[in-house]
């Protein structure tokens, strides 16, 4: 069974700011019943673009749920601007640490944000641009690029565990080893 | 906290009446049973008894008993002494649903080993699709690898029937009964089976000791190479204690089969029909006339697995989401798929496998912790609309 | 009738601190590791604990230590992986002295899959012919195993030695610790080993648990394939109690080890010395210097084993002629052979293996028993002469 | 470990007729130190061609020395022409049985007691004859043959198990096989 911290286990028991908030003026909406998680994120942003309160709605395991909580009480309170910059490992951090194998429902949390924070300031997001590399999770190389710069990942469970790419029919793993292969010549 | 178990599809707990029978043999008779004194013998005696009830079970002869570690090994054994007994045959049958001991094997061989894999798919039901099994049988089929009960939904497979059509063709025929033992007669010999696993951890004996049967004059190659144990069968010195405890399990679970049938069944159909009365939009996965007394999977719209297990778990309830082999990884139930339940139920999907030990009050429980926890979980999806 | 054991590189009798440590976890916390709830979990952390300790022993990282279901499955696994790992390598070095898990191992490649088998010779001591050796490794050699320590005449090969020449080559080893363990220091950074296989059995812990050690960084093939548990390396439900009463033994070897070397060595030598003191024409086969310190496997001209193991049977003293597990056949033991041991006193070989539980009182009632077996049974042989 | 009869064990512990008989008039030799076991008949032999005393040594385990001391008391009163009659079979009946891998121990005595008949008559008993099958234990095809037919034996493990043959490096079994082969053909 997983490793939960007390943060953790709490934040699934008793999570903060479930539900639609009615009077949101941002939203943003990752992952889908296919792949087992999904988040929608609702904000109350004023005029100041101070982020004045915060929701959310979660299908998925119970890191999912707390890592959801987690960041709305994150940037409740802050600007856009700086909500802007909240990472991943910024939320597993608020919640004491997430299982490696659960790192991805951070990451769901950081992409949620930017999608109502995009959705806010009118700018459409590219919806995941690249190539695709893994079908069953529907990641991108971009994405996985992305997502090994920014947590210095090193192998192909490290990218399943933070993306959820190659978790599933396992048939992307080649790719997956191929991209981080790249981004590690890089430097 | 008192637990309520019902993951016995998982693991089961060990018996009273099978530790009592163990424990003399770990600092007591501890001898090797091949060794040349009484005090080696007497455990040899034991595991001549052993042999006797794990036999009987499944109306075999001692002599067709291998002793091996797990279901797993019995399950790889199996067919590895098939493809060594037919080198130059190369296609393998199994099905969609098997247990990864199974899948995985057959996966490995037609990767690397470059074996024609053919898994035959099972309909919504979860039952087998008999025709293109037959349709698949060649002169150049090496074995046949079917599971008697599936680990996930309950769901049986007409094992004396396939058996009879397969081994009338003279192709080898394995089953992996590890799910079915105890629960549903085993009869080998009524059901033309060449080869049957069991595993002792799902039978109440402990875990880490299993069965391989080994119809009576079949060319049977060993798994692990070593000394002349089980009749040169599978070497490595005998785990005497467990198999001391798996033989009073089997004499445990032919007693109780009956019981199997009547009270842990009205047991699971209570629990079944409760959860189907009081919870909306919720499905039972697998065929509902043809399937384990112990065993309901179970789906619930909208929400997610493992959330469901952590509240239960909150309550003591012990249950599963899929098969506890697959739980730590991130896909879907591969037999759920296979079954094509919908995503909104599968990834919902708990499996409440129960035994004798399971009373009513408990299945109440449950069905009370279950309510809240799928409404508590249900607010918060985004995918739940009423 | 008191039991005297001197049969424990057979099999040893399970210490209580390890029954005491496994019992809660047959009837009580009975949960599969890998399952989502805390009952299951609760083993979980205890599986974690003792794979520390067992890793601890050999000096090892827990990532390190696989469970699996006995010395021989270790010793199959290693071989089968290092194959998988260099399928273009034909070559598999090992010595003639090997215990059968090894030695019908390496047999079968020969003889079914062609592989080139070199077995390095040993010399009338037991010692192993590292020339020969070392002028057998080649650039198609996919690996070379050798025992740490014989299993019947307990001489102790230079393994760190061997280790670091063969491994310089970029060449597998695999060490078959299964005798070492407990008895003498075993460090597999120190001796470079990639590869090294034990069994509880052999150490107070129980049968039917085993430990392969593989190096960081090696590619590892599963050799039971099924499920995820071992992190993909070992399919099959863990053996849960088992593994948690190894980790004890292991603690409890770690502890006993400076014992072996004092105590038990004197015991041994004891025994020795009076045993060729007070019986005529006796031989002690091995390697006097270069041996474990429990082991003594001596012959007696003109007699022949059983007989005399009957006689001590008679008398509660256990031991063993030439290894347990090829008890049952007829050919003398394949290692006293190699070693060149005459007919003569091969036949009439005997092994005691001590542990800490020994004591002088039993080295004395064994001393008289074989004074009077050994002159009833030369009595009545044909071949003796005095 | 083997299954012995406390007719057996008996035998063993108390071995009947020990030692060498000062006045045979018939010995009979069989086995060897390499096989592991082997077996002296003695025999006196009175005017009338009856056995009025016998005595053994034997080197080997339990089974043999049970086999020897059985049989110098069933030879004990009986003519050479009675005596001559005695199979391996009745030396197992009379210990109420041996375990199957133990039935040579009886072809043991059964082969020392003819040779130690053809000693007494002066026959010169033509050394295993036929072509050696196995080289570890000398046993013959002919020989195989006789023990097949004699004791309805069946597999390879039946022979090892009553001649000993094929029990060490096991190289002949194959030829065994064929060997049993043709006697089951011959019907
Ligand atoms: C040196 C050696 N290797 C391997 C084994 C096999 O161990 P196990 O009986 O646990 O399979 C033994 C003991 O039987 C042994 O002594
Ligand atoms: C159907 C089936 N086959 C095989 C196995 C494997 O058994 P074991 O865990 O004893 O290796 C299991 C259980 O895990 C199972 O349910
Ligand atoms: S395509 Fe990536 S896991 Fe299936
Ligand atoms: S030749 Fe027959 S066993 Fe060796």
């Amino acid at each position: 069974m997983w490793e939960y911290t007390d943060k953790v286990k709490d934040h699934f028991m008793h999570p903060r700011n479930v539900g639609e908030l009615k009077d949101a003026n941002a939203v943003g909406e990752t992952g889908s019943l296919n792949c087992g998680d999904a988040l929608k994120l609702f904000l109350k942003v004023d005029e100041n673009e101070r982020i004045v309160d915060a929701s959310f709605m979660t299908f998925g395991c119970a890191s999912a749920v707390a890592s959801s909580s987690a960041l709305t009480e994150i940037v409740k309170g802050m600007t856009l601007d700086e909500a802007a910059k909240v990472t991943n490992g910024d939320i597993a951090d608020y919640l004491g640490g997430l299982p490696k194998e659960k790192m991805h429902c951070s990451v769901m949390g950081k992409s949620a944000l930017q999608k109502a924070i995009a959705d806010y300031r009118g700018i459409q997001i590219m919806e995941k641009p690249g190539e695709m590399v893994c079908e069953c999770f529907e990641v991108t190389d971009l994405e996985i690029i992305d997502a090994v710069k920014a947590n210095g990942l090193e192998t192909t469970e490290d990218v399943t565990n933070y993306l959820k790419a190659g978790g599933g029919c396992g048939k992307c793993l080649d790719r997956i080893e191929e991209v981080i292969a790249s981004v590690k010549a890089e430097g | 906290m008192n637990v309520i178990y019902t993951d016995n599809n998982a693991t089961t707990r060990v018996a009273d009446e099978v530790i009592e029978e163990m424990l003399p043999f770990f600092g007591g008779f501890y001898g090797n049973p091949s060794s040349m004194h009484t005090f080696g013998d007497r455990v040899g005696k034991k595991i001549r008894q052993a042999r006797q009830k794990v036999a009987d079970l499944i109306h075999a002869d001692p002599d067709e008993i291998i002793f091996t570690s797990c279901g797993t090994e019995s399950d790889n054994s199996a067919v590895f002494s098939a493809l060594n007994a037919y080198p130059d045959k190369k296609r393998i049958i199994t099905s969609n649903v098997e247990h990864p001991a199974i899948l995985n094997l057959f996966k490995y061989l037609r990767d690397k080993k470059g074996y024609d894999v053919v898994l035959v798919p099972v309909d919504k039901k979860g039952d087998l699709d008999l025709d293109l099994l037959y349709d698949s049988l060649s002169d150049d089929t090496a074995i046949v690898s079917l599971m008697w009960a599936n680990n996930e939904t309950g769901v049986i497979f007409p094992i004396p029937e396939i058996a009879e059509k397969v081994t009338e063709k003279g192709i080898l025929f394995h089953t992996d009964a590890v799910q079915a033992a105890g629960k549903i007669p085993i009869d080998v010999r009524a059901a033309h089976v060449d080869m049957l696993s069991l595993s002792g951890h799902k039978i109440h004996a402990p875990k880490g000791i299993g069965v391989l049967y080994v119809k009576k004059g079949m060319k049977f190659f060993p798994y692990l190479i070593g000394g002349h144990q089980e009749k040169g069968r599978r070497g490595g010195t005998e785990n005497t204690v467990s198999i001391i405890g798996l033989g009073k399990a089997c004499e445990l679970a032919a007693q109780q089969l009956p019981i199997m049938n009547t009270q842990v069944k009205e047991l699971r159909d209570y629990l079944q029909s409760q959860l189907l009365e009081k919870i909306p939009s919720v499905s039972v996965n697998g065929d509902l006339e043809n399937r384990l007394p112990n065993t309901l999977s179970i789906g619930f719209d909208a929400v997610e697995g493992e959330s469901i297990l952590l509240m239960l778990d909150k309550e003591g309830i012990c249950a599963s989401s899929g098969s506890a082999c697959t739980s730590g990884s991130l896909d879907p139930s591969h037999v759920l798929m296979a079954m094509e339940v919908p995503f909104k139920s599968a990834h919902g999907t708990i499996r409440f496998s129960l035994s004798h030990y399971n009373t009513k009050e408990e299945m109440d429980h449950i069905v009370k912790t279950m309510v809240s926890a799928i409404e508590t979980l249900r607010a918060m999806s985004p995918f739940w609309k009423d």
